[in-house]
Parts: C-alpha cells; structure tokens; sequence
C-alpha cells in the first residue's frame, strides 16, 4: 500500500462522492415528477434534462453569498463544510466489491461510520445558531433532537449486525453474510433505514426543515454555493445511508455472480434503496414534531431492543 | 485507560531515544499542542458558542491522540460521545438559555483567580500522577492494541462488575435529569396551556 | 469466515497506521475541496450588499425582536436521554464482537441483557412520566 | 381498517402506480396549447364602438381601466336644431398587471366595445409595459375569434331575427308592389 494508491483511493472516493449525489438528486427530479403525473426537468443538456443538477451548481457557485448583518460571521460561513465533510469520510470505508473494492478498510467499521456522521449535526447547530434567526434557531434545535433521538436506533441497529457477524469491521460483515440474515435482521434493517431516513430529514421525517412552517429550518440564511453544500450534503447523506444498509444488511456484494460484477451488486442494491427514499418522500406527508420524536423513542428504540435479544439469543444458540 | 495500555502489552521502559521521534510522535505533539491551544481558547474566549465550540477542537484533537497511540475503540468513543452528544448537549443548553452572538460579559463571575487556582491545582495532581504511574514506559505503537474486539475481550473477562455498575449509574442519570426536568410543578400545569392563558385573559376581563 | 483484522496481521503491523493516513488524508482532500469551491465562488460571484438583503429574513417583513428565543425544555430533555443511551450503546460494539466468541457465550448474553435490561427500564420509567411525547 | 399498515402501502401503491402512467405536463413553449373557446387571454377594444360611457371602468374591481375622453361639440345639421356634443376617446388602457381577468369590463359594455381573445403570450421584463394603450388594445381585436356557431335548434339571435323580419316585410312589399305592377300591366 503506497502513497499513490492511497492517493487515487481518495481522489475516487471524492469523485463518488460528488456523482453519486447528483445521480440520486437527478433520480429524484426525474422520479419524483413521474409519480406526480409530470416531466421533470427536459432542457438542461438535451436529453430529458439530465445535465440539471449540473447546471445548478455552476449557478450555485456564481450566486452572490449573502451573511445575514446580525450573523456570527465566520461559525455562519464554516457551517456547511462541518455538515458536509463527515459523509465524505464515511463514504472512504463502504466497501463496493470483494478483495479491497473499497476506499480503505478501517477496523472500527461501523462504529467509524457512526461516530462521524454524529458530527454532521454541529454542522447544523452552527448554522442555525450562528444565522441570527428566531426560524433557523427553531430548526436547529428541531434537527438537534432529532438527529440525537434517531442516533441512537441507529446505534441499536447497528449493534445488531455487529452481534450477528461478530465484527465492526464493514467487509467484515459482509463477508459474514449469509441469505438468512434478511429476515433474521428485518426488524433492525428496518429501524436502521427509517432511523437513518430521519437522520437526513428526508421527508415525512422532515420537520426540521418544514418550508410551510420554519422556512427552512437551520438553512434559511443560506444562499448560493453554502447552501448548495447544504443540499449536497443531503444527498451524499442518502448515498451513505443506502449504501451502509446495503452493507449492513443486504449482503452488500452477494448476488449471482458476484466473483466479477460484486461491485455492481452494490451499486443496484443502493440505488434499489435510494429509490425508495424518493419514493417514501413522494408518498407520504410530514410527521409532526411530537409525533417524531414519540416515533423515535417509543417505537424504534423498543424494536432495534427487541432486534438485539433476537439477535443474542440466536447467536448464541446456534454457535 | 490503564486497561488499554496494559492491553498493548508492552510497557517495559525499553531502549528508546527521545532524539530521533518517529512521525507519529511529531504528529502527537503537533495535535497535543493543537488541543491544548483548542482548549485555552475555549476557557478564554468570551464568547459562549464559540467556547463550545473549540471545545469540539479539543476533544476532536484528543480523539486524534487517541487514534495516535493505536486506541482506536476508545477515539472513536471520544468522537461519538463527547463531540456527537456531549458538545451538542453543551449548545443545546447554551441555545435554550438565549446565548447571544458576540461577547456575554455578564457570564464572567469574576472567581477568575479561584478558577485559576482550582485549574492549575488539579492539572498539576495530574500530571504528576500521570508521569509517576507510566514514567519511562513505551507503548508499542507497530500494532492495533485498542481495537474494538481486544476492548471488549478485556471488558468481559476483567471489568465485568464495574460494567454492570455503569448501567446502575446510568440509570439514576436518567431519572435525576427526569425529575429535574420536571421539577417545577411536576405536571402538566407547568406548561403554558391555552386554558390558561384563557383564564388568565377572563380574569383580567372582570377586572 | 472470521475477519482478521488488519492489524492482527504482523506482516502488516502498520496497516493501522496506513488505514488512518488515508482517512486524515481524505479530510484533507476535502478541505482542500471546500477551500477550493469557496474561493471559486468568491472570484466568480457579485457582491451587491444592501442593507434589506442583510436583515434576518421573516417572511418579507421586518424582523421582530431578537433572534433568540427562549425554548421548550423538551429537547434538551432528549440530547440529555441520548446522551446517556448513548453511552449505553456504545459498550454493545466491543460487546458485539466477543460474545460468541469462545470462553464467553451465553454468561455474556446474560450480563448484557442485565444492562440493557436497566436501561430499559429507565426507558419505560421516561416514557411513563411522559417525557417522551408531548401534545 | 384492515391491516395495520396497509393505508401506508395503499399510498405507495397510489404513486408507484402513477409513475407508471403517462404525465399530463403541456410542453408549453415547444407544444402549444389547446385552448378552449372563450380563453381569456387578453381584452380586446373595438374603439369604433366605444362612447366613453365609463362603465366598464366604474365596473372594474382592480381598477385598472383608465380612460379620458373630451366633449366635443358637433355643428348642428340643421341650422334651427341645437349644436350636439359626444364624447371623443383620447385615451383608454388596460393595466395588465392589476387585471384579475374577470371579464366584468367585457359584460357591462352596453356597445359590444369589449371581447375576449385567447392570446396569452404578452409578458413583459418592465411591469409598466403591462399596460395597454388603446392601439394595442385595438391590435388585438385582430385575434378575437368570431363567435361561436349558435345551436342547430337554438332560438334566433335577436338582432338578426329583427333584421330579417324587415327585410321580410321589404321583400314582401317589393313583391306586393311588382304583382300590383303586374297585374295593371295585364289588365291595359
């Protein structure tokens, strides 16, 4: 392992990690509008307006930047890149494919993965904080709690797998999995995607940044490319989180003929995944504020604990 | 802490030179001074927020140590912890309470002196402690001696008590915040209800 | 179908230390990233400042008050729940990883459901005193 | 009820469903629109017709009809009769961005001086271009559609029907008159 081949692993992860999201966000135009009897965009690049979210940015980055007067100037412009970098480095350990397809293995796995992502939310604290705004401040602390409430279903969840594979390690895992482990694991899939739903306020988990009420939330000073950081940041987020629960509890690379085409296993499984974020997002209205959090703490958190018995129990029985 | 040292094994003070550093002692001691810097600011600074906020310097700085001296389980402890919940409660507290953007002057109490004195003190048990228990020990650096499955090896053979003891610990945490959360009143009436509000505004209507 | 480790590998002892380079390496790239796209849209965007465009936004009016306000005890209460849950649910990741292991099994199974069973008892008692929902 | 759960999956259902379907988005600016009859795009003014009577701005809910007109007075024809005055139009506009497109102008006009056309293209980049003086009113009559073709068992508008009763009563007349015409002309 030389410092070339180190080089390239993270160039790549930042290449994918600048694709995929537009991949996702464009899926999202594209599919959201279908199932809401529209087309979507269909100028931007000539072919049913694939180059959209490319156009988007290169007016992202000309738009003028504007710091709110009563702002805390410099907590306000360094916000979206504390919310933005922890998915780039998730995004370094998720394994694609067999035989080290994979930004580089860390040994924590798991517990890596969630340990960064915790960070994300200071991100949106400073921004909400530091915005000088009675609605940014109202959703930051709304994403706060949220973020921490669906954290720790996550964490369950997580541990679950964990349990089952008896390693953190992500190829680890993957290496563990057997087809069984899908019903076996249902329960903790199940809370560890919506969790992780709710961790993004994606829609209907979205009260942090409910338009009809708070603006937006954390982010409504925002403008030109911070706030497309901001949007970028959402969308790797759906990468990561379709891709780790590809990993964790997919299977991750197992398919038929998964000695070649592993890597693109993983690639159907997420974007399978990522299809079902939009679609949720298409289909179902916004929770309520109390209703999230009583979602969090009274359904989730008992399930990934009665996911975690299940799990133990049949661990140990059949070892 | 001292489980994990013990679990690289090798504290012999061994034939080791303090001239020729490798890299991650260099990389150590830029981060130490890093966090320490972190940490200075963060007690001067007379801005709240941002006191919390190079706190997270800090304590990521110190997760960084921790990754150095090969405690991967326990950094990333540290990070999930301490900068995911810890620091968060620490803004969530600061934001409830209206911490304003710019200077708080108000916050200064003026028990700078005591504060000081209370600080140097304690650092200085500290250190003396911490250089007299490990004196001229090494850790072996050249493997992975914190990963999660060595951590949780030690936790379960040797501090399986103290463990069970967290829980019960935990425990009152979690009631104690309870009830002081709902200390005032106790119920529901504590709340500003609009029955209330109405009463209140009927009330100055007879009036 | 054990994971070995890396560093478990001699072979490979500084494998631990390769792995965490690339990490600090990518947090470099990415800062380097946003440094990047930042000074990109400062050379390339106006700056036209007017004294409206600079107010709080509240809905096209002027703002009202301050930007502060005081809020509901309620969330604070849940950073302080997840604070300590999380602290419980970090002990399940080295947990995760020995309790099948031989010399542990089934005593292990036990002494964690002890501890959850605590917590979750602290759970039910939260949920009881209606700390966890609200209307 | 049912299920639990199942109201959730019936509304995936519901959108997956439409994803499937074809769109009903008009590709406007490449596909142009099938309008009814009777759009209300623009009004129209037939200023010939128009006696500055002021109804149609005194109707206006948005109060964006704005007209001033002078008195003129005509030379009486006949030199015992009195000098007569009329109204002139010096100037009648539209203020589209104020119009709500109810159409009221258009009823209350008691001289047909006002029409619908559907044409709907005239957005502008300066907001005081919306407005529309009285020559590109009139340039609009231009796009009026003629009326609609009455029922096949529909009543007879009243207009043509008390044209066509004295042209009737004419023709009638005229035919009277050449069978007299001709009956002298047999007779001698």
């Amino acid at each position: 392992m030389n410092l070339l081949d180190t080089l390239l692993r993270c160039v790549g992860t930042l290449v994918a990690f600048l694709v995929l999201p537009l991949v996702v966000g464009q899926a999202e135009h594209k599919v959201m509008a279908h199932m809401q009897g529209r087309l979507g965009p269909m100028y931007a690049g000539g072919f049913h307006g694939w180059a959209q979210l490319v156009a988007d940015g290169v007016k992202f980055v000309q738009k003028e930047n504007v710091v709110p007067a009563g702002a805390d100037r410099r907590v306000f412009q360094l916000a979206p890149a504390v919310a933005l970098l922890p998915y780039l480095l998730v995004l370094l350990v998720i394994p694609v494919g067999p035989d080290g397809m994979v930004g580089q293995v860390v040994d924590a796995g798991i517990f890596f993965v969630l340990a960064v992502m915790g960070i994300g939310v200071l991100g949106s604290l400073m921004a909400g904080w530091a915005s000088a705004n009675k609605f940014s401040l109202l959703g930051a602390l709304r994403t706060a709690a949220q973020l921490m409430s669906y954290e720790l279903p996550m964490l369950l969840a997580a541990a679950s797998v964990a349990m089952a594979a008896g390693t953190v390690s992500l190829p680890g895992i993957v290496d563990a999995f057997h087809w069984w482990w899908v019903p076996w694991q249902l329960i903790g899939a199940f809370v560890f995607f919506t969790a992780g739903l709710a961790e993004l306020q994606r829609p209907p988990f979205d009260m942090p940044v409910a338009d009809s009420e708070i603006i937006f939330g954390a982010y409504t000073e925002y403008t030109g490319l911070r706030f497309a950081l901001f949007l970028l940041s959402e969308y790797a987020g759906i990468v990561v989180l379709c891709g780790l629960t590809t990993v964790l509890f997919l299977g991750g690379w197992h398919g038929p003929f998964e000695d070649g085409l592993g890597w693109l296993w993983t690639l159907v499984k997420t974007f399978a995944l990522a299809f079902v974020v939009l679609w949720l997002r298409v289909t179902y209205p916004r929770l309520r504020e109390d209703q999230l959090m009583r979602f969090a703490w009274t359904v989730l958190i008992p399930l990934a604990l009665a996911q975690l018995a299940l799990t133990g129990i049949i661990k140990v029985a059949i070892s | 802490m001292s489980t994990l040292l013990a679990a690289a094994g090798s504290l012999e003070p061994a034939a080791r030179s303090y001239l020729s550093p490798t890299g991650q002692e260099i990389v150590f001691l830029l981060v130490g001074a890093l966090v320490l810097g972190a940490a200075v600011v963060s007690v001067t600074t007379r801005q709240l927020v941002h006191a919390a906020l190079w706190l997270v310097v800090a304590l990521g700085g110190l997760a960084v140590e921790f990754l150095l001296l090969t405690a991967e389980f326990v950094a990333w402890v540290q990070v999930l912890v301490y900068l995911g919940s810890v620091v968060v409660l620490v803004l969530f507290g600061l934001m409830l309470t209206r911490a304003p953007i710019g200077r708080s002057p108000e916050a200064d109490s003026g028990n700078r002196p005591a504060a000081l004195a209370v600080g140097a003190a304690s650092a200085a048990t500290l250190v003396t402690l911490v250089v007299d228990a490990f004196r001229s020990s090494w850790i072996d650096l050249s493997g992975a001696a914190g990963t999660t499955r060595l951590t949780g090896e030690y936790l379960f053979s040797h501090w399986v008590l103290p463990f069970e003891a967290l829980s019960v610990l935990l425990l009152a945490a979690l009631v104690g915040a309870i009830v002081l959360s709902r200390a005032k009143g106790g119920s529901a009436d504590a709340k500003p209800r609009a029955g209330k509000l109405r009463t209140g505004l009927t009330k100055q209507k007879e009036r | 179908m054990e994971w070995q480790p890396l560093a478990a590998d001699p072979a490979a002892g500084s494998g631990y230390f390769d792995a965490y380079a690339a990490v600090g390496l990518l947090a470099v790239i990415g800062v380097l990233f946003v440094v990047v796209s930042f000074t990109a849209n400062r050379l390339l965007r106006p700056v036209v400042d007017t004294p409206e465009k600079l107010l709080a936004y509240e809905c096209g009016v002027d703002p009202v008050g301050e930007g502060w306000a005081h809020t509901q005890i309620r969330y604070y209460v849940y950073a302080f729940l997840y604070v300590i849950f999380a602290v419980d649910a970090i002990y399940l990741f080295p947990w995760a990883t020995v309790f099948a292991a031989a010399g542990f099994g089934a005593a292990t199974l036990v002494e964690m459901f002890v501890f959850i069973g605590f917590l979750a008892v602290g759970l039910l008692y939260a949920w009881k005193k209606g700390v966890l929902e609200w209307t | 009820m049912g299920i639990p759960g199942s109201g959730l999956a019936k509304g995936l259902a519901v959108t997956l469903r439409t994803m499937t379907r074809r769109t009903v988005t008009a590709q406007y600016p490449d596909v142009q629109p099938d309008l009814p009859p009777r759009t209300r795009g623009v009004i129209a003014l037939l200023e010939e017709n128009c006696t500055v009577c002021m109804l149609c701005a005194r109707e206006c809910p948005d109060w964006c009809i704005y007209i001033d007109s002078h008195k003129e007075t005509l030379p009486a024809a006949d030199p015992n009769a009195r000098a007569r005055t009329r109204n002139v139009l010096d100037r009648f506009a539209i203020d589209f961005s104020l119009c709500m497109y109810c159409g009221i102008c258009v009823e209350v006009c008691p001289f047909d001086a006002l029409f619908w056309s559907p044409e709907f293209e005239y957005a502008e980049t300066d907001i005081r271009e919306l407005t529309h003086e009285r020559e590109r009113l009139r340039e609009w009559m231009w796009t009026v559609p003629p009326p609609p073709a009455l029922d096949a068992a529909a009543e007879e508008p009243k207009e043509i029907a008390m044209a066509r009763k004295a042209a009737d009563k004419l023709a009638a007349a005229a035919a009277a008159e050449a069978a007299a015409a001709a009956e002298e002309g047999g007779e001698s």
